[in-house]
């Protein structure tokens, strides 16, 4: 049991990225803040992140290190496009509460 | 336990101890030398020749009140200045200062990228400085601060990726290393790169003539505007640090670090003499110099103007730069 | 005995910061939980060997994606609370309790997977001829993942457009 | 407005004040700008922070006097304000000023317009971000203070003239030393235009920006330099000569575009025409007394005038009734140049950026004495 707790695998990691990806979820599903909800999607995508380079170590194979790569310029992208989607929702509706965010077209 | 533990910690100590003792002696250096300029004096009254002044100035300020704002964050108005100094100070952990392994703590193989990514840290204490003091000045400085930075953050990044793909590596003592095998400076091979990472790190320190987050004639101060005793030394103590930073990168990467001039040249052999040691701080002594020179002399970008020159002409010409180094690199 | 830690400190941190993102009143202080969280996962992937990736994870996230998002949370100045008008048709708890359920289903997966034997290291199918962990993703990207590569730059291509497109004041 | 698309964020237009307390507005002025980001969607100009009601104390002091308060005036400027002043209560009583005190106050006035535009220069030039031209033209501005302390005696607030001419000869030796001066100088501009002139970033500062049409800044009542920078030929020393001009060359430089730069170079090239009055007046210092015949007691009979000189800021006129029954002026009314220029304001910043604020304070040169008096 001691060994389980002392000994860090693959296991131990993958533990932490599925807390870090539920802190994640919940921030998704409880906060109205839209900025606060993009926030907690780069949490979910870190926790992704942690369990492709703590396997990537466990099999020696640099894959997972590349698939992080992508991942983090997916986020770029993600950031870029979603904080101007909501710059420009504030300049209409000057709110970045999800919940009137409830109509396609204004 | 000696080797792993001991000595990296004694050698962490010297060195910020050496850095925060030369950043209190670079604002002695940049009053006397636009004093110079100036046809002034400069500091005289404290010692001889105003030497003193760099203690006594930092003692004033630690024994100033120190003032927040009634409205600030109070949490973030403090944390700010913690958040400009630290990563200055973290850079210097990579910085190859001579030849020996004794002059520098770490040489780690993505070196140069950990300089760049950790100074990228600082805007946060500039951008929370200017929202926590809840002040208006303060907060136009801020948001022309995180602007000007990550413009320029692009700029110098990508033509980084130039003395990389010479150096054929992103450490800081291979890169010098690859200069003493080239026998040539990169300085000479890559003479646009250094121009522009010289633009890109003076606006990155946010240094004249690009000093627009400060700015004192139009936003008062700029970002520390409602900053005052020790937390504002802080913030002074982060922009020289950050000088003293990209005078050794510049140095590293461009002008051998610690190598003597003409590295490959037999009959300047004697010049191996100096220690290696010397030979950098001489050089970076130089840039600093060019910086409070600059200082000195030009007027002041605006920002609009500013993030123009950053966009539509750094950015362009670093990725030229990258294209014609790649091509070249093939062709030989 | 450093790895472990390394690993609990960090985890710690990790989780504790994250949770504080999500729970933080004010906007700015969620987005300084979340460059500190992002910092700390930087320092997890030193220790896991990837410098290349901490070093990305500084640049990227913190140097780069987090500034963003602090600099849209300055320009969205809010002077009320976000948090204020509630729709009525809300389900927050509903929401933590799937949050919850993702966390069970998470678990159950781990200690299903890892219940049973750990695979080996397959080391041999990608054998890179470079060292050093930077050498080797830039040997793979440029190599076996060359074609998502490019769609990367592409799609950051186009991100950058819908960006600009998007800021512009005529919507 | 109503077809433009919304501005960004319009509820949240930033709303600063710009002074009173500023580094660069040059004393007390306070411009409240609208900003949109940085660009100035509208400025209001509130003046009147260091009035002291100099005209109205003008109605307690005789004549002599008031010389004194109209130091307080423009105080970068006191000679020009004395000059201006005595000029007009002697264009009242019509008595007539000897040549030499004439040439004098020729030397006096232009010697002050130096100092100004070096005062003005490095000033505009910190403004902008050359924080070395500042001290260079402070340095030359106390050669000029150092010529005036051996004239009469003070540094800043003169109280040179007299009504009928001038309260003292000048001292042996002191012709010398303004010639020696003239020639140190000549050397100093060619300095600063070699730090400023050509140089990128000040040509990037300056050039487009605060551009005004002739015909915009006579609407607006421009005076000095920020006129003729729009190319409107207007120089009182020309127009309505007083003291010993008509007597002198010299050129009135004019600009074309009407932008900061051109205003800069109007400036540095009244150095030059300025440098060449006081040589020409030096030459030819004619000899005699420097007082005319005035009676013990000064009481102009009853009327009114206006007179007008041309300052280092503009056109500053003195506007003077007397009842010709008690010692002091009925009323006194100063046209100040500084508060004329001032109008220009609103109009020049508007959609400029924050940046280009303070330069454009710095282009018409305020001093904030004058405006608010």
């Amino acid at each position: 049991m001691i060994d389980t707790i002392l000994e860090i695998t693959p296991a131990h990691y993958t533990i932490l990225s599925a807390a870090l990806f539920s802190i994640g979820v919940v921030g998704v599903l409880v906060r109205r803040n839209i900025i606060i909800i993009f926030m907690a999607i780069e949490l979910m995508l870190n926790a992704v992140n942690i369990n492709l380079v703590a396997h990537a170590r466990q099999l020696e194979n640099m894959v997972g290190q590349v698939f992080v790569v992508f991942i983090i310029a997916v986020a770029a992208a993600e950031a870029a496009v979603g904080l101007g989607i909501i710059l420009a929702f504030f300049r209409n509706k000057e709110t970045v509460n999800i919940d009137e965010m409830n109509v396609m077209r204004w | 336990m000696i080797d792993t533990v001991i000595i990296p910690l004694l050698k962490i100590a010297v060195l910020l101890n050496a850095v925060l003792v030369s950043v209190t002696f670079m604002t002695l250096l940049e009053r006397k030398v636009i004093a110079w300029a100036q046809s002034r004096l400069g500091p005289m009254r404290v010692g001889p020749y105003g030497v003193l002044q760099a203690i006594a100035d930092p003692i004033k300020l630690i024994l100033k009140e120190d003032i927040t704002p009634a409205r600030a964050d109070k949490w973030m108005f403090t944390l700010a200045p913690i958040l400009s100094l630290v990563p200055a100070l973290i850079v210097f952990s990579v910085v190859p200062f001579g030849g020996d392994e004794l002059f520098y703590i770490t040489d780690i193989n993505v070196g140069l990228l950990f300089i760049i990514s950790v100074t990228s840290i600082g805007v946060y204490g500039i951008i929370l400085a200017g929202w926590a003091s809840n002040s208006k000045y303060p907060l136009l400085a801020s948001l022309r601060a995180s602007a000007q930075l990550i413009s320029y953050e692009i700029a110098v990044t990508m033509t980084l990726v130039s003395v990389t793909l010479t150096a054929g590596t992103l450490s800081m003592v291979g890169i010098v290393e690859a200069q003493q095998e080239a026998g040539l400076w990169f300085g000479f091979v890559q003479p646009v790169a250094f121009v522009l990472v010289l633009i890109g790190g003076l606006a990155e320190t946010n240094r004249a003539p690009f000093d627009m987050p400060e700015a004192e004639q139009e936003l008062t101060g700029g970002f520390h505007t409602e900053y005052s005793g020790m937390r504002f030394a802080l913030f002074f103590l982060a922009e020289y640090a950050n000088m003293i930073v990209i005078a050794a990168v510049v140095t590293v990467l461009f002008w051998g670090g610690w190598l003597r001039p003409f590295p490959s040249v037999e009959i300047l052999g004697f010049l191996d003499l100096i220690p290696s040691w010397i030979w950098f701080f001489g050089k970076m002594f130089v840039f600093l110099y060019l910086f409070i020179w600059i200082r000195a002399t030009l007027p002041r970008y605006r920002y609009d103007q500013l993030m123009r020159i950053g966009w539509k002409v750094l950015i362009p010409v670093a990725i030229a730069n990258i294209v014609v180094t790649g091509v070249v690199k093939v062709l030989l | 005995m450093g790895e472990t830690i390394a690993f609990y400190v960090l985890s710690f941190l990790i989780l504790s910061l994250a949770i504080m993102v999500v729970t933080a009143r004010n906007t700015v202080h969620s987005v300084i939980f979340l460059v500190m969280s992002f910092l700390c996962v930087a320092v997890l992937y030193v220790v896991l060997r990837a410098e290349f990736l901490a070093v990305i994870q500084v640049l990227v996230y913190a140097g780069g994606i987090v500034v963003l998002y602090l600099f849209v949370v300055m320009l969205v100045n809010l002077s009320g609370e976000p948090e204020a008008h509630e729709d009525p048709r809300r389900l927050g708890l509903t929401g933590l309790a799937l949050a919850g359920a993702v966390l069970l289903e998470l678990a159950g997966i781990v200690v299903y997977s890892y219940s049973r034997e750990p695979s080996a290291p397959v080391a041999g199918a990608a054998a890179s001829p470079v060292q050093g962990n930077v050498e080797q993703i830039g040997w793979l990207l440029y190599t076996d993942y060359l074609i998502p590569f490019e769609v990367a730059s592409v799609l950051l291509l186009v991100a950058m457009v819908g960006a600009i497109v998007l800021a512009r004041r005529e919507l | 407005m109503s077809n433009e698309p919304a501005p960004i964020f319009d509820t949240d237009e930033l709303v600063i004040n710009m002074g009173p307390q500023h580094p660069s507005t040059h004393g007390v002025l306070r411009i409240v700008l609208r900003l949109d980001g940085e660009r100035v969607r509208d400025a209001d100009v509130v003046v009147g922070y260091i009035h002291r009601g100099i005209e109205k104390l003008t109605e307690n002091r005789d004549w002599t006097q008031i010389i004194l308060l109209t130091d307080r005036m423009d105080y970068v400027a006191a000679a020009s304000s004395n000059l201006g002043y005595c000029e007009t209560v002697e264009k009242l009583m019509e008595v007539e000023v000897p040549r030499r005190a004439k040439y004098i106050r020729t030397i006096l006035a232009e010697l002050q317009r130096v100092a100004s535009h070096c005062l003005w220069l490095g000033t505009h030039a910190m403004d902008i971000g050359a924080m070395t031209v500042f001290l260079y033209a402070f340095r030359e501005r106390e050669l000029i203070l150092d010529l005036f302390e051996e004239y009469c005696g003070a540094r800043l607030t003169y109280n040179s003239m007299r009504i009928g001419g001038l309260p003292l000869d000048i001292p042996t030796g002191w012709d010398r030393k303004v010639r020696a001066f003239c020639d140190v100088m000549d050397s100093k501009i060619q300095e600063y235009e070699e730090l400023l002139t050509n140089n990128r970033i000040w040509l990037e500062r300056t050039r487009g920006i605060g551009v005004i049409s002739g015909q915009e800044a006579t609407a607006l009542g421009l005076c000095g330099p920020p006129l003729r920078g729009s190319g409107v030929y207007r120089d009182v020393r020309k127009d309505e000569p007083y003291a010993a001009y008509d007597e002198f060359d010299f050129d009135v430089p004019l600009g074309t575009n009407g932008d900061t730069y051109d205003r800069y170079l109007i400036r540095l090239e009244e150095f030059r025409q300025s440098l060449r009055i006081v040589r020409q007046a030096i030459d030819g210092l004619p000899d005699g007394p420097v007082m005319g015949k005035v009676p013990r007691l000064i009481k102009p009979k009853a009327g009114e005038t206006y007179h007008a000189i041309e300052s280092p800021k503009g056109e500053l006129g003195y506007f003077i009734v007397s009842d010709g029954r008690s010692t002091n002026p009925y009323r006194l009314r100063v046209r100040p140049p500084s508060f004329c220029n001032l109008q220009g304001l609103k109009p020049l910043v508007i959609g400029h950026l924050v940046a280009d604020v303070v330069a454009l304070i710095g282009t018409i040169d305020i001093v904030l004495g004058e405006v608010d008096r």
